[in-house]
């Protein structure tokens, strides 16, 4: 027994962290994320790769029923902690720590009825299909099984594809399925609900979750640098994104002199220029350009100037039909770029109607 | 004696998966029990001695049962096996058929006096391949070429929607194709 | 072992494979017919090559030639099946009448 | 003529792969803690491949809603085996432990079963990110397939030998790096793709959330992880007796000399992993078919003409 408790001790030594938060928590997931990165922690890349699931904020009642979804599927022994804020991150993650080498909580926590379910995606189906569809007019909590028309149901309560025209002219299979709100690297709260093909997505539709009236804004340079810190982890460069987010942390929680910021901005913006790597696995249609290099050099660029007091210009926010305009056609890691470049606000002005069928 | 047992594994393995293939309803099941016995079946020829061409056999249709799973998925419906289905059709006679063919086989493999064994192999059999392929055997080695050529054309032609005349322009003279997605070289 | 031996296992592999060729609807199941086939006839190539002509080389270049054919027969049937599939949406073989001799 | 290792070694080999294997990862840690402006400790990195293992192991396995279970086991299993298996031909020394006549074919088509393990994991799991991932590696497969091949083909044609205890001994005066440079790169190339890893790691991309891998957990995660190392290990340890002269070398004795260089294969490997992004399989299958492999092509006939200049054959 002592073996044991000693083996979780250790097993719990260094966690695997999987951040939930919905609109508006950039500030505070940034803070968890520093904490998280100065501890050395990694951050998972899916709920399979969890060990502890930090929920930020208050979670309205359909981010609410994802996390219920999610945290079926961690292998335990795992832990789930709120956070609501800032000053408690620190002891919330010891505290997590101290749970996930607790023989007996693990106990009381594992399911009973055998292991965790894998559902489709990071994303548990029932959910996902009851959001997509009835996102607007439906108590959460109340599942039932919805599924697209054509589609029929399978064993697993799983929509059976159906079929659509690729873009060489052959009718192959098309899978609906939501992108979001848990995913690495993915904008707090937002859900794209994509008619996928292979993986060529063929229609976008997206939303928030819980529709948030009054959002907290990040300070632009610090929403610049989010978000190109996004676009070069997706990109493979995990290096020069974890120094952006480092330089964000800086600008949000101070730490640092603006010289320092300043040099430091330069030599990210120098690399991500030099790097004919990137420019080539980057570039979109057109001319050798790149919207997404170029997009991810105006960030660094409007972040820098915000830095050093110039009146730099807000970043354009792009809002989510424009996003779905350019979703459509496009291959899965094309569009997770996109999605990270576009960095969406709700648009409190566009009434935009939530409560129409599914993505078909 | 362990030869013996070997064979005898190897060749059940080779059979009860090749018979699977048809009675399974995961296409990628179907696809990879092919696989496990044409795995079986290079084992059978290694043990005759001819180790290139049993790994060769091995990587071939490594790739080949791959390729096949994925084009299998895309073309059929209910790829998973979650529906059970039938995909026969006239069985009763095709059981026949088969009956005959391998009553026949077997009863000309058991009943004809074979010949007895003429020499011994060569002592490298991958060596002796390569030469009698590129003297002897030459004019065989040629028209594999050609036809592995020709196949390649020819199915991409079939295959392809968009080709390069869509891309570029009548006079391939586009500076650049509207591929929606760019390839790493070229227009 | 013996001749007897590979040669039944071999011609239990291509009874095997030509009875998926001949029930299978569909194209891409009915070429797995086909390999397996084939797959008998390495065998007993192989087999004859051993048991009955080790000194030359002509089971092996058999082999080599029956391989070839396998990597062929994919290659264009399922070039086939996707031109089919492209303009008729069709990969049930009763479906396809004009491939009907 | 067979100059195997006796058959103790088969035992060890596994524990010498996972060794190298442990050192590789812990050396990924520091470089991607420099990369990233926080650096990890030796002392912390050292512990660190055994501390995750630890927590796989002691974390619960999950199981798949209408997924195939059966075929996702095998292709977890597959990954390691394979690894071992393509590693049985690597001179450990002078002396592998399985001296086979066709050894580099034996290399090749072992490392292959690599595609089957990674659809494997990805279809069985029955979900979208896991299935892309498959995909992905199959895609990513058959573009760095054929430049491999040519690169292994091109090491044989200059030993005029398939066995690699041959290519060994031809190297004993020149290292084949000298005269095959193209074919060298192009290995070095597909070895990280083999193992979809570093610039080639978008079938387990942080995009798809961790793809083919996204939805294993405990054991199972374990199993897979722990076999792509290995196939990095093995194929980087490969580069060694086919381009830079196996356990020739002054001074050191011969086995010395294959786990310096073998480290220093993956010394480079990860030093260049951080500086480089992901590569996207539209850009590289082109890439590769229409310039690797040409290339390669174009590097074997050289070698070939260099061969039968010297009167070869």
């Amino acid at each position: 027994m002592d073996l044991r408790r000693a083996l979780l001790r250790a097993a719990a030594a260094r966690p695997h962290v999987l951040i939930i938060g919905g609109l508006g928590t950039d500030r505070l997931r940034a803070r968890v994320e520093q904490e998280v990165a100065r501890r050395g922690w990694p951050v998972a890349s899916a709920p399979a790769d969890a060990d502890v699931v930090v929920v930020i904020g208050r979670p309205g009642p359909e981010l609410r029923a994802v996390i219920d979804g999610v945290w079926t599927g961690v292998p335990a022994p795992r832990s789930q902690i709120w956070i609501t804020d800032e000053d408690e991150v620190s002891s919330a993650l010891d505290d997590s720590v101290q749970e996930l080498a607790d023989l007996a909580a693990q106990r009381a926590h594992a399911p009973r009825s055998g292991l965790p379910a894998i559902h489709t995606g990071v994303f548990p189906p029932e959910q996902g299909h009851d959001i997509s569809e009835q996102s607007g007019h439906d108590e959460p909590g109340e599942h039932g099984h919805h599924h697209h028309d054509g589609g029929m149901e399978l064993p697993g309560g799983l929509a059976m594809a159906d079929l659509g025209e690729d873009r060489d002219g052959l009718a192959l299979d098309q899978l609906h399925v939501p992108l979001g709100p848990v995913l690495p690297e993915w904008p707090s709260g937002l859900v794209v609900d994509i008619v996928l093909q292979g993986d060529v997505i063929q229609e976008a539709r997206s939303r928030f979750l819980d529709d948030v009236a009054a959002v907290e804004r990040q300070p632009d340079a610090a929403r610049a640098l989010d978000s190109a810190a996004r676009v070069l982890a997706l990109s493979g460069w995990e290096g020069p994104a974890a120094r952006a987010r480092g330089l964000r942390d800086v600008l949000l929680f101070g730490g640092g002199e603006t010289v320092r910021i300043l040099e430091e901005l330069d030599d990210l913006r120098r690399r991500v220029r030099r790097s004919r790597l990137l420019r080539w696995v980057l570039r979109s249609a057109g001319a050798g350009r790149s919207e997404v290099l170029e997009a991810l050099d105006d960030k660094l660029l409007s972040a820098r100037a915000a830095v050093a007091g110039a009146g730099a210009e807000a970043p354009v926010a792009t809002d989510l039909p424009s996003l779905d305009a350019r979703l459509v056609g496009v291959e899965f890691a094309a569009a997770r770029l996109i999605v990270a470049v576009a960095d969406p606000l709700p648009q409190p002005a566009l009434a935009r109607p939530t409560d129409q069928g599914g993505a078909s | 004696m362990i030869t013996l047992a070997l064979f005898v594994v190897l060749a059940a393995t080779a059979i009860v998966a090749g018979a699977l293939v048809f009675r399974v309803d995961s296409m990628a099941r179907a696809t990879f029990l092919l696989l496990l016995s044409f795995l079986a079946v290079a084992g059978l020829v290694l043990m005759t001695g001819l180790q290139y061409l049993g790994v060769v056999i091995v990587l071939m249709m490594v790739i080949e049962m791959v390729v096949m799973a994925v084009f299998m998925i895309m073309y059929m419906m209910n790829p998973a096996g979650l529906m059970t289905m039938t995909m026969f059709h006239n069985t009763r006679g095709a059981v026949a058929i088969a009956a005959t063919v391998f009553v026949a086989l077997a009863a000309g493999a058991l009943v004809v006096d074979w010949p007895v064994r003429g020499g011994v192999p060569a002592p490298d059999l991958t060596m002796a391949l390569g030469e009698s392929l590129m003297s002897g055997q030459m004019l065989t080695m040629m028209t594999l070429g050609v036809t592995l050529f020709a196949t390649i054309v020819g199915s991409v032609v079939l295959a392809t929607g968009r080709g390069r005349y869509d891309r570029l322009g009548d006079d391939l003279g586009a500076a650049e194709s509207d591929d929606r997605d760019r390839g790493g070289v070229g227009r | 072992m013996n001749l007897q031996a590979y040669l039944v296992v071999a011609a239990a592999l291509v009874s095997v494979g030509l009875f998926g060729a001949l029930t299978q609807q569909s194209i891409v199941m009915l070429m797995m017919g086909l390999e397996l086939l084939l797959n008998g006839v390495i065998l007993g190539a192989a087999a004859f090559w051993y048991f009955l002509a080790p000194a030359g080389t002509e089971g092996q270049v058999l082999i080599v030639i029956v391989v070839t054919a396998m990597a062929i027969e994919m290659a264009a049937g399922f070039a086939v099946t996707t031109a089919i599939y492209r303009a008729k949406r069709i990969d049930m073989t009763d479906d396809a009448a004009e491939l009907r001799g | 003529m067979n100059v195997a290792l006796p058959l103790g070694w088969a035992v060890l080999l596994p524990v010498l792969l996972l060794a190298v294997a442990w050192a590789a990862v812990a050396a990924d840690v520091v470089v991607a803690g420099r990369a990233a402006g926080r650096p990890v400790p030796w002392t912390t990195a050292a512990a660190l491949p055994g501390r995750e293992a630890l927590r796989l192991l002691v974390g619960q396995r999950r199981r798949a809603v209408a997924g195939d279970e059966l075929l996702r086991g095998v292709g977890g299993a597959v990954l390691p085996i394979a690894a071992l298996l393509a590693a049985a031909v690597l001179p450990l020394g002078l002396r592998p432990v399985a001296d086979l006549g066709v050894g580099i074919v034996w290399f090749n088509a072992m490392e292959v079963f690599a595609w089957a393990a990674v659809w494997l994991v990805g279809w069985g799991a029955n979900s979208t990110m896991s299935l892309i991932g498959g995909y992905r590696f199959v895609a990513q497969g058959l573009g760095w397939e054929l430049p491999h091949m040519f690169a292994l083909i091109t090491a044989a044609i200059g030993a005029q030998s398939l066995r690699v205890s041959d290519v060994v001994a031809a190297q004993q005066g020149l290292w084949f790096v000298v005269i095959m440079p193209v074919a060298f790169v192009a290995f070095l190339l597909s070895v990280a793709a083999m193992a979809f890893w570093g610039p080639f790691g978008a079938p387990v991309g942080r995009d798809l959330a961790g793809g083919a891998a996204a939805e294993l957990g405990g054991v199972d995660r374990l199993v897979v992880l722990t076999g792509r190392w290995l196939l990095l290990v093995a194929a980087a340890a490969m580069a060694v007796p086919l381009f830079l002269g196996g356990g020739h070398g002054p001074w050191l004795p011969a086995w010395a000399w294959v786990l310096v260089k073998t480290l220093a294969v993956l010394a480079a490997l990860v030093g260049l992993r951080h500086r480089i992004p992901t590569i996207r399989m539209e850009r590289w299958t082109e890439f590769s078919l229409v310039v690797l492999t040409p290339a390669t092509i174009a590097q074997a006939l050289v070698v070939t003409l260099v061969v039968l200049g010297e009167g070869g054959v």
